[in-house]
């Protein structure tokens, strides 16, 4: 069997392990174990991804296999791997795992948490392999309603509202793409030949321009949805506040790069014409989202608010990077979707943390923490650094990807566009640093807090991981940027 | 016309046997073994289908009145596993003591409702689809009325055969005028005479009426939430998947048949007709407590969206017709099972009466939970398979706009399906449903129902398989 | 052809409108149960005389009309017991049969 | 050339001592992670010191001038196919200059703190994060392209940070460090959005090629014009807006008196000797373009610089925190070193003000970190900021007074203190360039004078104060590198500078100027003489003075009321009218809309409820209607 597959066939029989298994520490062990052997397995393809690059292969996409599904409607199991897609697999690797460990101590129906929380990781590694837009479409609906049942149950405040509307959202999105799939089929054979639904022999033709202006905003819109593009990102906020700490990590770590990933896997790949003419109107919207949602964060007073508020921004960055079409702002939104994963899944697992120790996330009503709990003290630090864009940290290198492709465009609307957005990079360390002098620094603010405990084994590996990601980016990009710079190679080539 | 011939009716045939032998069997029973009947009556459907899947001969007979190929077969079938299905799932219900003189009735009932609308598909003739038709519909309305002491299922009975009759009437008020037309009521016959002129239209719309009561599609729907209602549970679920599944095919084989002439003009008669059941099928739903109410606006809503296999007149969309009438009798008599199911140990059938039932009742919940998912059409169970090709079968026409209104609908439809499952996985409660163990033919018949929505939609055989058996314009 | 010198079809298919219509029109309007099933045997009827009156008009050749009708007949007496049957019960129930009481179930 | 490959471990070691004492520094609890950081920068130290003299005494030489050695590059990333960032190391005279300073004042630092800081808690994380910024303020001198440069500047900008809020529990330290940054991180936007429309006119981030006055960037002139400038100009002004920030020059350096929140220690290696004249030394590594391709953006960098002088002098005359009076001078001499820049020709002679600016720096740095570091030891001595609690300490702190006074005497210029030279070059440079610059500075050098002695005689001299304690002198481990600063002082000023760091590698010969010297001498000594008259004895002069001036006292004494301002940008402006209104128009316009849908459908849901009547006729007429609607529509109407 191919390797790929195996990435959904862990977490499957992971699944199975756990309705078989007992108590509660049997689940947890399950799952660690499970997704354990997911990580290693992420990263065995990595090595095998880098060594079949080593080794001169040049073809798009590696280790595919493909079998036959719906014969007749063209529709395959089609699996296959770019540089792109080996370093979202390793993200949501490591995001998976980190946040099994962040929610060691689930306490309500725990299997059916991290069943849910397993079958999200599914759809999302699923998504990722897939060079099918059925299968991929498939896996993508997958991950996203687990979502609901996730927040509902062991979510918090008004967690059914949020649920609902998250839900609703996405899956109001996915209708759209859906709409802009069909478009793409229908128009994946303009010459005769069969319709298809895989990407790469789509991607080697043209699609009619004239269906590509009515297709590519259902499918970039229907994608932006889940990357949070401005308006339609409402549902973030809410939606992160109310979910619990491991899906609040995997939701943004992971789930919310899928629309990015998509948008440009799908929309900008494969109808590139209608791209480049209806780019403006979605730069804007873009632009919109990475500054306000940057001002939004400013005067939050939930700290999970705040990350929600942050991840708008940051993900309107990647979507920002994406509509750029070029190699460098590409692989800047390819970094900058691990980075923000990465890190938006540390902020969300230490939130966590911090409240199951303060029972509040208002960060009014806490103080000087970094006292009482200094490793997850740090930790917030860490993130925050990463969030605002420190060099040596993974947001950097992306940002400045970013930045630097956009501003390749001699034009002065998309310079205008970079200069706004660079702006973002003030407002960020402007409530990261808010934040992070009011719930850490200063003085401790109620007694209560004195006692409290710092982080245990299991929150400390969970953070550690993902730490362990960002500094790695930070500190030595080379290696991830050119493996996705050249398997962006055949996109530029296709767009420009 | 040899006797071997009428193998071709073979499925019919076999039903009529059947209902004899109930009928005889019922007779020679003692009043002490009445009970019996239903075990008897179930062993005797389940061989019934199993024999339906026995290579079958196809032709024509009468004249070409009947006719029998692969595909009316396949959809014979698939109305079989049906109604196994919803047989199993009545067996509890039926051992209740208020039954029990007259459990031979239901299965008589039912099964000549089968046969007519084994009849009504195999039709080759507009009076042996009318005679099927009404063989389908005048025992239902008895069947509705099932539960003699109960004042809500005598309304719905008096509400369906009125409604009924009166659909009938302007069924065959249409019929007239096409026959006025064409002079003939042969389907190749009327076929090839058809012409495009404002009588035939019109009779068009009358013959579409009449369908649409069977389908219950809006505005001929109103009856459906009453009689659903009011019915006992498993006559809803009856009604709600077999009869409204044999009229979908029934209808798609007469448009592309009989009608592909005017094609043009019931394209643009289904597309309204499609937005607005689509559309008001969901808006009643979404308020609604009562499950059974419920999922007869979901069904409703349903209808809706087989109507997007109809319209492009092509393979795919009968393909996907007849692959989604599977997928939906599994995932709603699954639901109907579970709402049965609850309705019998406890009789509470109100949303509210959910909540919490997964802390009680895991295994119920996750049958429930799956149904919805795949009615709402949600990966990786079937109906999300169903629903997406459905929306490529209208696609392929180009009716993107009504495949966009669809698909937004699917976010209402979501909405309220959700509302079920957080009933049960969220909502608290301070007196849930008891947890109580299922007997074994309901844990049968619901593990069918699982079976089915999980593999259904993985298996792109069965798809190919109905693919090749049908036909566009 | 047959009867120039006769009524001619228009004739019947007026009349078979009129009734079309009038049985709707008591359909709707009657609230007593039998009188509205009387009115749907009226609509009936109404496709019996135009099945007649295409056939013998138009096709005189071919039967296929006067069969329709014979077969109408005879279900619309099959669904005629099946009404009564369940008025009868509505009746038991409701103790009347005034269509308006039977609404139960609603919105 | 000689090989200098082995200066990437002035690099590697600080960093490692960083990683080592923010990973086991709890394990190593108190001195021994002081002494671990201490001797690793004493090794560093070292080597900064060999490779100066290795390369001053020949290694850099080549054809008579210094010149620019890659010792060792490796890229880092790749932007796009023309554009990478690269780490490495470049040295030339003023990276090289800049490698002696940091060490120095950083490994004095190092030995100071471990007296200073003893028993604090969180000692070894101050140690981690000294390290921290001794790595990442060696990166940023030696950084091969401006890109790497501005990677280090960040991290500067973090230690600075970190270091400022080392007393996480005090909301004042805590406010100040996120000021800092803020400010900072402003500006820096500035420098990056400079360093995008550089790397786009020139396609290279590599100061080798920019700086290569034959060299393609130079020699383009820059690109296209905008509003008036050429695109060269305008990335020159937008990094140099980076620069301005780091140094804290007018109207951006409001964050640094309120820097001094952090341990005085600090406040002596970043922010007066070190990471402050980042400004001034990303203009000199710039300075060639500056000079030839962005002549209106020099002219900027000495009006900057001057105002800023001033306007931070005449703040200084007023403030009685005694770090705040060094911070505000602080501001004023670097404002001093850009300005010089600002006014500097190119090569030989020419390049006079390059020269001076250099010169002064690393004055400055000597000077200006005995000056915090005595201040440090009052500090340590009297537990008070504040000149009011002081007077009389020169009997209770001989080391301090002596060497304090040395440096009051090097910064009013008075020879043959080092800064007498310095100054005295850049007041020639100023002569030759701009009549009221130079009187503008000429002003400042006697406002310096004054304060500087206004703040010596009312600390050490005057009366004694109500001490807690009495006042005593501190360890050795803190009064050693007094001393040796104070040496430094002393006789930076014989250095043979102008044969060293010139703007093209060329050496010159270069004179003192008497006709500049002798005035600015004098008016040096005539701060001083009425520093003496008013504060050596407690007199009522001072008090007399002030409400004499009352008004640009009042005005003087707020700082102009600056903070003020953008007190009112960032709270009234950006939180009230921009980031509530966000949040706002979110919740109510952004969400209400979809709620709105979600509002608008379950309102029709309820609206239509009555079709469903439950009364059969009126489904039959629904069902009736619906027919002929139907026929209506699709026999008339839709053909």
């Amino acid at each position: 069997m191919n390797i790929l597959s195996w990435l959904v066939i862990i977490p499957l029989l992971t699944i199975t392990g756990i309705l078989l298994v007992k108590d509660a520490r049997q689940t947890k062990i399950v799952s660690a174990i499970g997704m354990g052997i997911q990580l290693i397995v992420a990263f065995v393809i990595v090595f095998m991804y880098i060594s079949l690059r080593k080794s001169g292969n040049t073809d798009e996409m590696v280790l595919m296999s493909s079998f036959e599904w719906f014969k007749s409607l063209n529709i395959y199991y089609t699996v296959g791997v770019d540089g792109i897609s080996v370093a979202m697999i390793a993200l949501t690797a490591v995001v998976v795992f980190a946040g099994i460990f962040a929610s060691w101590e689930m306490e309500d129906l725990k299997k059916e948490f991290f069943i849910s929380l397993i079958l999200l990781a599914t759809g999302v590694f699923g998504f990722f392999i897939s060079l099918d837009l059925f299968t991929m479409f498939l896996f993508y609906e997958v991950a996203v309603i687990p979502m609901y049942i996730l927040i509902g149950i062991w979510g918090s405040g008004p967690k059914e509202y949020s649920a609902m509307k998250l839900t609703l959202m996405l899956m109001g999105g996915s209708a759209l793409l859906m709409v802009g799939l069909f478009g793409i089929y229908f128009n994946s054979a303009p010459d005769g030949g069969e319709l298809t639904f895989n990407i790469l022999e789509i991607s080697k033709i043209t699609i009619p321009i004239e269906a590509q202006r009515w297709f590519f905003p259902f499918t970039f819109v229907g994608f932006g949805v889940l990357g949070a593009l401005f308006p339609l990102h409402t549902w973030s906020p809410d939606g992160h506040s109310s979910a619990p700490t491991a899906v609040s990590m995997l939701h943004a770590g992971v789930l919310m790069k899928l629309g990015g990933y998509g948008a440009f896997r799908v929309a900008m790949f494969l109808m590139p014409e209608a791209a480049s003419e209806m780019a403006w109107i979605f730069i804007i919207l873009t632009t919109i989202s990475v500054v306000y949602g940057a001002f939004g964060a400013i005067v939050q007073k939930d700290l999970k608010y705040i990350n929600a508020y942050s991840s708008v921004s940051h993900c309107g960055m990647v979507l920002f990077a994406v509509l750029m079409m070029n190699r460098t702002a590409m692989t800047g939104a390819v970094i900058q979707m691990i980075s923000h994963g990465l890190m938006t899944a540390l902020f969300f697992a230490l939130i966590g943390m911090i409240y199951g120790r303060t029972h509040t996330r208002m960060i009014n009503e806490m103080g000087g923490l970094m006292k009482v709990i200094p490793f997850l003290g740090v930790a917030y630090v860490i993130a925050g650094l990463a969030s605002l864009g420190l060099p040596g940290l993974s947001g950097f290198v992306a940002e400045m990807n970013i930045f630097f492709g956009a501003f390749e465009h001699p034009d002065t609307f998309h310079r205008v566009a970079t200069i706004i957005a660079i702006s973002s990079i003030v407002i960020t360390a402007v409530y990261i640093l808010r934040v992070v002098a009011i719930l850490l620094l200063g003085p401790i603010r109620d007694n209560h807090y004195i006692s409290l405990g710092d982080a245990k084994w299991y929150e400390k590996l969970s953070l550690l991981t993902l730490i362990a990601g960002i500094v790695y980016i930070g500190i030595a990009p080379l290696g991830l940027s050119n493996i996705i710079r050249e398997s962006l190679l055949p996109i530029i080539d296709k767009i420009l | 016309m040899n006797p071997e011939s009428f193998m071709i009716m073979r499925h019919e045939l076999v039903l009529t046997l059947a209902f004899v032998f109930i009928l005889v069997a019922e007779v020679f029973t003692g009043e002490r073994n009445k009970e019996k009947i239903k075990s008897i009556a179930v062993a005797l459907f389940a061989i019934v289908t199993a024999a339906g899947f026995l290579p079958a001969a196809t032709g024509s007979l009468f004249g070409g009145m009947y006719e029998a190929s692969g595909t009316t077969t396949l959809m014979k079938n698939i109305l079989n596993i049906g109604t196994l299905i919803v047989l199993i799932q009545s067996y509890t219900w039926l051992g209740r003591p208020e039954n029990r003189d007259r459990i031979h009735e239901y299965f008589l009932l039912l099964i000549s409702t089968l046969i007519g609308m084994n009849f009504m598909i195999s039709s080759g003739h507009f009076l042996m689809f009318y005679l099927g038709i009404e063989l389908a519909t005048i025992p239902l309305a008895a069947l509705a009325a099932y539960d003699r002491y109960q004042n809500r299922s005598a309304e719905a009975g008096i509400k369906l055969i009125l409604i009924s009759t009166l659909s009938s009437g302007i069924l065959l008020f249409g019929l007239s005028m096409i026959y006025g037309v064409t002079g003939s009521l042969y389907f190749p016959e009327v076929a090839a005479k058809l012409t495009s002129v404002p009588l035939v239209i019109m009779g068009f719309i009358f013959f579409f009426a009449g369908m649409g009561f069977k389908m219950s599609l809006v505005p001929f729907h109103l009856w459906t939430a009453d009689v659903y209602e009011g019915a006992p549970v498993n006559v809803t679920s009856y009604l709600s998947v077999i009869s409204k599944g044999a009229a979908a095919f029934i209808f798609i084989i007469i448009l592309f048949r009989v009608f592909p002439v005017i094609s043009m003009t019931w394209e643009k008669v289904i597309w309204v007709i499609a937005v607005m059941t689509i559309t008001i099928g969901n808006l009643f739903a979404l308020r609604q407590k009562n499950m059974k109410r419920f999922l007869a606006f979901s069904s409703i809503a349903q209808a809706g969206f087989f109507l997007l296999g109809f319209i492009g007149g092509n393979r795919l969309g009968m393909t996907t017709v007849i692959y989604y009438a599977l997928i939906y009798i599994f995932s709603n008599l699954a639901a109907f099972g579970v709402v049965s199911v609850i309705a019998e140990k406890t009789g509470k059938e109100n949303m509210d009466d959910y909540d919490g039932l997964y802390r009680t009742n895991p295994g119920l919940s996750i049958t429930l939970m799956l149904a919805m998912f795949s009615l709402a059409g949600i990966p990786p169970v079937a109906g999300f398979f169903g629903k997406f090709f459905l929306f490529v079968a209208a696609a392929e026409k180009g009716f993107y706009v009504l495949v966009t209104i669809a698909v937004l609908n699917t976010i209402i439809a979501l909405y309220y399906y959700l509302l079920v499952v957080k009933a049960m996985f969220i909502n608290k409660s301070e007196a849930p449903i008891a947890s109580f163990r299922s007997d074994f033919m309901q844990k049968l018949g619901l593990a069918i129902c699982i079976a089915g929505i999980v593999v259904t939609g993985f298996a792109s055989g069965l798809f190919e398989m109905i693919r090749n058996l049908s036909y566009g314009i | 052809m047959i009867m120039n010198s006769g009524i001619p079809l228009e004739f019947y298919l007026v009349l078979a409108t009129v009734m079309f219509f009038t049985g709707i029109y008591g359909f709707l309007t009657r609230r007593n149960l039998i009188t509205m099933l009387m009115s749907v045997e009226l609509i009936l009827n109404s496709v019996n005389i135009n099945f007649m009156a295409f056939n013998r008009f138009l096709f005189p050749g071919k039967l296929e009309g006067h069969f329709f009708s014979l077969f109408v007949i005879a279900v619309a007496a099959a669904e005629a017991a099946v009404a009564i049957a369940i008025i009868i019960n509505i009746y038991r129930r409701f103790t009347t049969i005034n269509v308006e009481d039977v609404n139960q179930m609603k919105y | 050339m000689t090989d200098f490959g082995y200066t990437t471990w002035i690099l590697i070691i600080p960093f490692v001592t960083f990683l080592i004492l923010s990973l086991f520094g709890m394990k190593l609890k108190g001195l021994p992670a002081g002494l671990t950081g201490t001797v690793a920068l004493g090794l560093v130290t070292f080597l900064s010191y060999f490779t100066a003299i290795t390369y001053f005494t020949g290694g850099g030489i080549s054809g008579g001038s210094f010149q620019k050695i890659v010792a060792a590059n490796a890229v880092w990333l790749n932007l796009s196919d023309h554009l990478h960032i690269d780490m490495g190391v470049l040295l030339d005279p003023i990276s090289v200059m800049m490698l002696v300073v940091i060490s120095t004042v950083s490994f004095m630092v190092h030995i100071y703190s471990l007296g200073y800081m003893k028993g604090e808690k969180g000692f070894e994380r101050y140690y981690a994060f000294l390290s921290l910024f001794t790595f990442s303020m060696m990166g940023l001198v030696v950084a091969t392209n401006i890109f790497q440069m501005y990677i280090f500047w960040e991290l500067v900008g973090v230690s600075s940070y970190l270091l400022i809020g080392f007393y996480y529990d005090r909301p004042s330290a805590v406010a100040a460090s996120k000021k800092a940054f803020i400010v900072t991180r402003f500006a820096d936007m500035g420098f990056l959005v400079g360093i995008l429309l550089l790397s786009f006119t020139t396609k290279t981030f590599d100061f080798v090629t920019l700086t290569d006055i034959n060299g393609p960037a130079i020699a383009s002139k820059g690109g296209a014009v905008f509003l008036g400038m050429s695109l060269m100009t305008w990335s020159m002004i937008f990094i140099f807006m980076g620069g301005a920030g780091k140094s804290a020059m007018f109207p951006l350096h409001i964050w640094l008196p309120d820097a001094m929140e952090g341990p005085t220690p600090v406040s002596a290696l970043i922010h007066a000797a070190t990471m402050v004249v980042a400004g001034v030394f990303l203009v000199a590594r710039m300075f060639p373009v500056y000079y030839f391709a962005a002549p209106e953006a020099l002219q900027i960098i000495a009006w900057v610089g001057a105002v800023s002088s001033l306007f931070a002098a005449i703040i200084a005359l007023t403030q009685t925190d005694i770090k705040r009076v060094l911070a505000y001078s602080t501001i004023s001499q670097i404002g001093y070193m850009i300005f010089s820049l600002g006014v500097s020709g190119y090569g030989g002679h020419d390049g006079l003000g390059f020269m001076a600016s250099n010169w002064h720096l690393f004055n400055h740095a000597m000077f200006k970190a005995l000056l915090f570091l005595g201040a440090g030891s009052v500090i340590h001595a009297v537990h008070s900021n504040d000149m009011k609690d002081m007077g009389g300490l020169r009997r209770y702190m001989p080391v301090t007074n002596i060497t304090f006074l040395i440096a009051c005497l090097t910064i009013a210029g008075v020879p043959p203190l080092s800064g007498f030279f310095s100054k005295d070059e850049i007041l020639t440079a100023a002569l030759h360039h701009n009549k009221i610059l130079f009187a503008i500075e000429y002003a400042v050098a006697g406002l310096t004078a004054f304060y500087m002695f206004r703040l010596y005689f009312s600390v050490f001299h005057g009366v004694d104060r109500h001490y807690h304690h009495t006042p005593h002198e501190s360890p050795a481990t803190m009064t050693v590198p007094l001393v040796i600063l104070a040496a430094g002082s002393v006789f930076a000023g014989f250095l043979p500078f102008s044969s060293l760091v010139t703007s093209d590698g060329v050496p010159f010969e270069s004179h003192i100027e008497w006709g500049v010297a002798i005035p600015s001498v004098a008016i040096g000594l005539l701060g001083i003489g009425l520093a003496w008259v008013m504060y050596r004895k407690e007199t009522t002069l001072p008090d007399r003075m002030t409400s004499l001036f009352r008004h640009s006292y009042k005005w003087a004494y707020n700082k102009f009321y600056i903070d003020e301002v953008y007190i009112f940008i960032t709270k009234k402006v950006i939180f009230r009218h921009i980031s509530h209104p966000v949040a706002w128009f979110d919740r109510h316009i952004v969400d209400g809309t979809m709620n709105g849908i979600a509002y608008v459908t379950q309102s029709v849901s309820s609206m239509i409820k009555g079709l469903q009547s439950g009364q059969l006729q009126k489904y039959g007429y629904v069902f009736i209607s619906g027919v002929i609607a139907l026929v209506i529509a699709f026999i008339y109407l839709v053909k």
